[in-house]
C-alpha cells in the first residue's frame, strides 16, 4: 500500500464500519466523501449538509446535474428516499442538539487529548470556519480520517496541536493508513492496525505517545 | 408495513418511554394539534406527577387538559390556562405549580432547546413579576433584557397529519401551531399521525419536521374528544 | 343608540377605518371581532393569529367547519387567498419584527398614558398572558375598542391603571361608544365624538383629563 | 399582472431602495439560492460601501461573490469566504473588514434579528479568538457562554422558486438555505424569483417565507454566471 487512491479508500472503508442503519451522518471533504463507497447496499444512512440537507444522495451523473440540490461544498448531489430539505437554522439545531450520531473529518492535526485542528491552512488566508466548530462539539462522534503524516513527513497526531484548534477535547477516533487510535480520558488507545504496519512504525511516525490496545486488530489491504 | 428505520410503533410499544415524574412537552394550541390517542394512552397507564410544558393546559375534556384536569400534573410550563378552569383551581389550591411564559417566548425557549441553544435574550414583559420572576437579566448596548433559557423534556409528544417511515413530518393547517417546535425539543419524540405514507412519497420540500427529530411514530385513532364550538 | 350589538357595531366601524389595503391586523375577541363586517369587500387585509394563521377569514358555516383550522381562541375559521400557516415563533417573530401593523384589542383599563391592562379579569384567578404582552409591546399600532366605564359604571379610562399591567406605554389608540382619543406624548387627546354624546358626558365618564381637538369629528350613528 | 399589494415590481423600480453605505444581506450558500439579477443590478447601478451579511462570500464570479470581488463591500460578516480568494486578498489588503461567525450561530444571528429577538447565548467556538473577541458572556447556571447579538438589514435579497402577489414564498430544494431567516431579518426585503403564480395557487401548508416579510417581488432572470462544477 502506498501513496494515492488505495490507502484512502482503505481508510474510508473502516471508517464505514462506524455507520450503523438509520445513523445520521455529516461528511467533510476529502478522504470522507469516499465513505458511502464501502457502506452495504441495502443500509438506510441520512447523509446531513449543513445548507439543509437530510438524506444526500451520490453525484449525479453528468449532465444531470440540478443547480439548486447542491451540498455545503457547492457540488451537485442527489436526494435519496426520504430525504428533506430545511432552512440553515434547522440543519445546525439538528447538529447542536445531538441528532447528527457522526461527523467524519480530515484534519491538520489532532493532539492526544483530541484537540482538532482542521480549519486553517498553514500558509494560508484565515478563511473563516464555516460549519467545522459546530460540527466537532456537537456531532455525537467525531472520526477524523487523515494521513498520518504530512507532506513533508511531519507526524499530524501531536502531543499539543501547534496550529489554531477548530475545537478542543472532541475528537473520538482517528483513522490513518497506518492504525486506529481511540481518545480515550487517559489519551490515545491504539486498537487497530493496517497491514504491512507495525507499532515500531506508527510509533516513529507519531509525535505524541499512545497506549496499545490488549488485543490489536489487524486489517489486511 | 415498510418499517426500516424502525421508528414505526405500537401505541402499547411507545407507553413503555413515559414513567412518573417525567418531564412532557407536547405540542397544540387550546387542544388543536395536540395527539389525542397518545394523551389517552398516559392517561390509562397512569402517569403521575409529570411536568408538563405547553403552549395552555386545553379545555377540561379537550387536549392536555385531560391529564391536567385528572391531576397527573404537578407543573405546568404554559403561556395560559383560561380555558381550563380545573388549572386554574388546582393552582390556587396549591396542587398545581404553574410558570407562566409569554406565549411566543415560550415558543422560542421551546424552539431554543429544540435547536440546541441554552437561552434567548428577549424585552417582552419585563415590567410583569410573573414573567421576570427569578430571571436574570443583560444589559446589551445600554439597554436591559431578560435571560430566556431554553426549554427541552425528557419526551416530546407531537400530531402531524402525514409520516413516512422515517418521521418526516407534515402537518395540517393550523394544527401545526408548536409542533415543529415541540418535536425538536424532546430528548426523544413521539409523532402521532393520521397517516403513515411509504418512504420517498412525501416532497421534501414540503416536509416541516425532518425525520431526524423524530424517534417514534404511531398511527393515530383520530381526535375522540368534543371541540367546544361543536 | 344604547348597550348591545349596535354599539359595538359603531365602535367596530370606525376602527376599520383605520385598516388600509395589504395591512396585516390582529383581532382580539368581543368587539374587535366585528371589525372585518365593517370593511370594503375588496379590501385586501390579512388577519393574523397567533397560532399559525396569516390571511384568516371568516367563520366557517355550520357543518363546514375543520378542527384543524381555528384561529387562537380555538374556535373555527377559514383561510383566505393568500393565507398561509407557519409555527408558533414564526407568527409571533411577525409581531416582534414589527411587520404587525394593528393589532386591535379590548381592554379592562387604558391610562392617560396608554399603559394597558387587559390580562386579568378582577376577581378570576390568574389565566396567563397569552400572547397579549407581544401583541401590546410590538404591533406597530395599538387600538383599544372598549365600552366607555364598566358594567358598575366606573370609568374605565383612567389616570393610572389599577390593574395589573399588559404592557405600559402601548396603545395609540381607544375607541369607545362615546369617542375617539388618540393617545399622545402629553396625554390623551379626544378628537372624535359618537352623536348623540358631547363633552361634557364624556368628561363625566373619564377618570383622566383629556386634550380636545381643534376639530372633533361628530360621528353620525 | 394581478398585483393587488401592490408588490410586484420592476428591477429598474426596486432598484431605488439600494444606497452607497447600505447593509445589504443575502440568502445563498455558496452562490445556490443566490438572487442573480438583483446582484447584477446592484453592480450595474454602481452601488459600493456595503456592508454584506450572508453565508458567506461566494466564488468569485458567482452569487454574492460578484460585488466583493469588484470592491464593493466595505465589510462582510460571514462564515466563511474560503471559496472566494479575492475576498481573502482584500482582507489582507485592508481594504475589506471580515467578521466571522460559526455557520450555524451566524444563521440563529439573522433569525434572532428576523424574529425580533435581540440575542441569543451559544457556547459555539468560546475558546477561538475570532469568535469570542468583543463578545460579552453570560454565566448560565454555572456554565460560561457568549452573547451573540442579532442581525438585521436595511435590505435583505432573497431568491426563490414561486412567490405569489402578496410574497409568500417557496424555494427550490437546497437552494432554500439561508433564504427564510434573511427574508425575515430585512427592514425591506426584496425577493427575486423564478416564478409569480396567481394569489391562492400555493398550497397554505408548502409556504415556506409567508409574504408578511416581503416587500417587493421581482421576476429573475435566472442564473447566469457558470458553476465551480460545470
Amino acid at each position: 500500500m502506498g501513496l494515492g487512491v488505495d490507502f484512502r479508500n482503505t481508510i474510508a472503508k473502516r471508517a464505514a464500519e462506524e455507520i450503523h442503519n438509520g445513523m445520521v451522518v455529516n461528511l467533510g471533504i476529502g478522504i470522507p466523501s469516499l465513505v458511502p463507497n464501502h457502506l452495504p447496499k441495502n443500509m438506510m444512512v441520512m447523509f446531513h449538509a449543513e445548507n439543509g440537507i437530510t438524506g444526500m444522495g451520490p453525484s449525479p451523473e453528468k449532465g444531470m446535474e440540478d443547480e439548486n440540490l447542491c451540498n455545503a461544498g457547492g457540488f451537485p448531489v442527489t436526494l435519496n428516499p426520504g430525504g428533506s430539505y430545511c432552512d440553515s437554522t434547522v440543519a445546525f439545531g439538528m447538529i447542536r442538539r445531538g441528532r447528527v450520531d457522526i461527523t467524519i473529518l480530515g484534519s491538520l492535526q489532532v493532539s492526544a487529548q483530541g484537540d482538532l485542528a482542521n480549519w486553517i491552512v498553514p500558509g494560508k488566508k484565515v478563511p473563516g470556519m464555516g460549519g467545522a466548530m459546530e460540527l466537532a462539539q456537537k456531532a455525537r462522534k467525531v472520526i477524523v480520517l487523515m494521513n498520518h503524516c504530512d507532506k513533508a513527513g511531519n507526524p499530524k497526531i501531536v502531543t499539543s496541536c501547534t496550529l489554531p484548534l477548530t475545537s478542543a477535547a472532541c475528537v473520538d477516533m482517528i483513522i490513518t493508513e497506518l492504525a486506529v487510535f481511540k481518545v480515550t480520558p487517559d489519551g490515545l488507545l491504539l486498537t487497530e492496525l493496517f497491514a504491512p504496519y507495525d507499532l515500531q512504525i506508527v510509533a516513529n511516525r507519531t509525535e505524541c505517545d499512545f497506549m496499545v490496545s490488549d488485543t490489536i486488530r489487524k486489517i489486511a489491504n | 408495513m415498510e418499517n426500516p428505520f424502525g421508528k414505526v410503533k405500537t401505541l402499547e410499544k411507545v407507553l413503555e418511554v413515559f414513567y412518573n415524574g417525567m418531564t412532557l412537552m407536547f405540542g397544540g394550541f387550546g387542544g388543536v394539534g395536540s395527539p389525542p390517542t397518545l394523551i389517552d394512552g398516559i392517561l390509562e397507564k397512569g402517569i403521575r406527577d409529570i411536568t408538563l410544558i405547553g403552549n395552555d393546559t386545553g379545555f377540561p375534556h379537550i387536549g392536555i387538559g385531560k391529564l391536567v384536569s385528572q391531576g397527573r400534573a404537578i407543573k405546568v410550563i404554559a403561556s395560559h390556562i383560561g380555558s381550563n378552569p380545573i388549572a386554574g383551581k388546582l393552582m390556587h389550591e396549591g396542587r398545581l405549580e404553574v410558570e407562566f411564559s409569554p406565549q411566543g417566548i415560550l415558543a422560542e425557549r421551546i424552539r431554543a432547546g429544540g435547536v440546541g441553544l441554552p437561552a434567548i435574550l428577549s424585552d417582552i414583559g419585563m415590567e410583569n413579576e410573573l414573567v421576570s420572576r427569578n430571571k436574570p437579566h443583560f444589559l446589551l448596548n445600554g439597554k436591559d433584557y431578560l435571560i430566556e433559557t431554553a426549554l427541552t423534556a425528557e419526551v416530546s409528544i407531537v400530531y402531524a397529519k402525514k409520516a413516512d417511515p422515517y418521521g418526516n413530518l407534515i402537518y395540517d393547517k393550523s394544527a401545526r401551531n408548536t409542533n415543529p417546535l415541540v418535536a425538536m425539543a424532546g430528548d426523544i419524540t413521539i409523532a402521532e399521525v393520521e397517516e403513515i405514507v411509504p418512504l420517498g412519497s412525501l416532497d421534501p420540500n414540503e416536509i416541516i419536521t425532518p425525520g431526524v427529530f423524530v424517534d417514534h411514530i404511531i398511527p393515530s385513532k383520530g381526535v375522540n374528544w368534543k371541540w367546544a364550538w361543536e
